[in-house]
């Protein structure tokens, strides 16, 4: 979907606002969401990429004027309303109204240690050899998906190079839909800055994207 | 309207359903947080156990100065960077640094010829085990907007100016790839141990939009 | 500049809500936005493409959050403060703190009907024949000028067909930026759907833009 | 603060400053345009009578019901329709219509082939002398933005369904060209004369979002 999200390119922000290191939070209640947005997602309801999906689904204005832990929270909230696990009467009001729905998992806290350090893994056994190798030059396709892509609206429909063939992921389309792992060969494609910006693109520039094989055609 | 307190000021007047019992002072996103929160918890979607473990993991265990330590060996010991190069993943796990959003990780070199820098245009994509939490710039519209079309005026908010042959290759980070950069080792360090190079390594110099420099000496 | 006025192609801001045709205004305050913003121009002081500049240069988030008329509102008192003609305390109070500053033209109650009636001429008696004619096939320049620019990011570096020379236009770009009319030709350019948005775009579509001359090249 | 009428609910309590003396309820936008019109005209920037006339025009002079005529006219009379093609912006101004955001006319005609849409993704531009105001949503994002990817959905959202081998052509308003759509005459209309059929012409009929229908009749 071409949302809010998608905003490799614009000119219009102002200028990046650089912070120390040792802010790793500027309020109470971002610990909190980040921590409610780790355990919810542990309970295995969705995945990653269908979070990634809720979250890039906000009014475009409100993900604009939303903090990022605002658009964790506010997403949160969308697809725990969304699944059934919540109303929105009990998040307004802060009082459950009823027990909860069954659910795969919930992360107690001897699980916290060993969940962080496993991760997910997202790479899959590979059933068919990758199309393309390194070296090679492509094209991104140009599409324009009603659904969640990880193809930015910037890199679509340009000419770019296999800098490296990365492995055998799951697909974040279909993942992100419900409709399944459905893994490809992944690759970093490298596109020059002109390519991309046209001819008075900084000339030092090259940009780089991780895409799936589906998202890739050869170069013509 | 209870008889309370008067406000010197009209604007402090909305704000009253803020002030609490105990004289905090809560926000709006704190009420709503704790609101979920409390749902979440007597509904037994959540631990709250579970909760304070995942904040204390990433406030005390989990941040850049484990990427310090990644980049202070790379630069002292010549089979850690192949090993590095050849399985970043690996490489990285052999410290003790694994787990959520740093399942496939990839090192980029810094060298006098090339500068990376790392970005996650579509949301905040970012390697949680070797550089903690992002900082609210790296999340923000403006900078992933702007770096992957101007990354020489992004850098300059930064304070960084880089010559302008030097090429910067920009990797937006579209997949579960995870990239940490290795800074250039600046000039003067020659016989430091590890602890002292890994306390002079940066958090942006490991995303790109800082140099590792020597404090109080000459810069690299 | 890629702002966020630039929406052509995006697909997150929901279905359209049609109105009746005798629903001119939502509310008292539109009409004095309406009559002050034309009031405003005809000073004279700001032409409408520079007028249009500031109204794209509004905080992205603030821009997709207003109504157009609010829009107007915002764009007119920016504009009126960039020309040092009120100040914000001003606009703030209601309270004016001095005259006003002499200003080329005031348009006065008798003068309404026939500026109205008038309206500006944008076109120019060309100098230089048109380099492009009806029928040929061209390709849109890829370009990412900071300034305002009329040529839609969803149309760059595409390729089209002149589907009619319009005429001698004042030139939008240089306009706005008070850097001259600089007139170029003006061409109708026709898109085929499948160019500007892929293979599975709808098949029965084109759409068409006016392009000035230096935003086109021949096809290659 | 003041003692004052207790209110039920406290949302209602933040807006007690829009409160006023005489009962009546001003929003904030209200508050602010009279602010701001209050400095222009004390300044001697505008005119309070020529901003009365300026709404009067837009109110009872300008708008759609002066396009239908045009439509009405090209219907009935094939001399003035090969005037429209030929000539559109004096075409219109031989029916008196003429001025502010119409000075570059096209007449676009619907046939059973092709279907004509008009829009301004980057920001509002309209053919205001034949059509008076936009439409809130002809201003609106979701508008603007997806028109030009997906009119058929657009058209979905006014209830019009048109034949998939139908040509779409969609107009992006970006110059300062503006278009009128000429609708198909609908059946059923034969021997009605001009002010009969410009009865039946409808604002969205001119702009694509609309066909003619004969009320209670057969739609063509």
């Amino acid at each position: 979907m071409n949302g809010p999200h998608d905003m490799g390119g614009m000119q219009s922000f102002g200028p990046v606002t650089p912070e120390p290191e040792h802010e790793r939070f500027h309020a109470a209640w971002e610990k909190r969401v980040l921590a409610t947005t780790l355990a919810c997602g542990a309970m295995g309801v969705w995945n990653i990429d269908a979070m990634r999906s809720s979250r890039e689904s906000l009014p475009p204005a409100d993900y604009l004027a939303s903090s990022y832990y605002e658009i964790w929270f506010k997403a949160l909230v969308s697809r725990l309303v969304a699944e059934g696990l919540v109303t929105p009467e009990e998040v307004e009001t802060g009082i459950a109204q009823g027990p909860g729905q069954p659910v795969p998992n919930v992360m107690t806290a001897d699980r916290v240690g060993p969940t962080l350090a496993a991760g997910s893994v997202y790479t899959r056994a590979p059933d068919v050899p990758p199309s393309f190798a390194e070296g090679q030059a492509v094209r991104t396709r140009l599409m324009n998906p009603t659904h969640h892509t990880r193809l930015p609206r910037y890199a679509r429909g340009k000419p770019g190079v296999i800098e490296a063939v990365r492995g055998f992921f799951v697909f974040a389309d279909t993942h992100a839909q419900n409709l399944g792992d459905q893994p490809q060969w992944l690759y970093t494609v490298r596109f020059e800055g002109r390519d991309l910006w046209g001819p008075e693109a900084d000339p030092s520039l090259s940009v780089s994207i991780e895409a799936w094989e589906s998202y890739l055609e050869p170069a013509t | 309207m209870s008889g309370g307190h008067v406000h010197d000021h009209h604007h402090d007047h909305h704000h009253d359903h803020d002030h609490h019992h105990d004289g905090s002072t809560l926000s709006e996103m704190d009420l709503r947080v704790r609101a979920l929160e409390t749902v979440l918890v007597d509904k037994g979607y959540v631990d709250p156990e579970a909760l304070d473990l995942i904040i204390e993991t990433y406030e005390t265990r989990i941040g850049p100065r484990n990427g310090a330590r990644v980049v202070a060996k790379a630069w002292l010991e010549p089979d850690y960077l192949a090993f590095l190069r050849r399985n970043a993943g690996d490489a990285v796990a052999s410290l003790g640094y694994t787990g959520r959003q740093g399942e496939s990780m990839v090192a980029l070199e810094n060298t006098p010829e090339v500068h990376n820098i790392v970005v996650c245009t579509l949301c905040s994509c970012y390697p949680w085990p070797v550089l903690g939490l992002p900082p609210v710039w790296y999340k923000s519209p403006a900078y992933r907007s702007r770096v992957v079309i101007d990354p020489r005026g992004v850098l300059a908010d930064f304070g960084v100016t880089l010559p302008a042959e030097k090429k910067i290759k920009v990797w937006d980070s579209t997949a579960e790839v995870r990239y940490l950069v290795i800074p250039e080792r600046p000039a003067g360090t020659e016989g430091w141990d590890l602890e002292a190079l890994a306390a002079i390594v940066t958090r942006d110099s490991m995303i790109g939009t800082g140099l590792v420099t020597v404090p109080g000496g000459g810069a690299s």
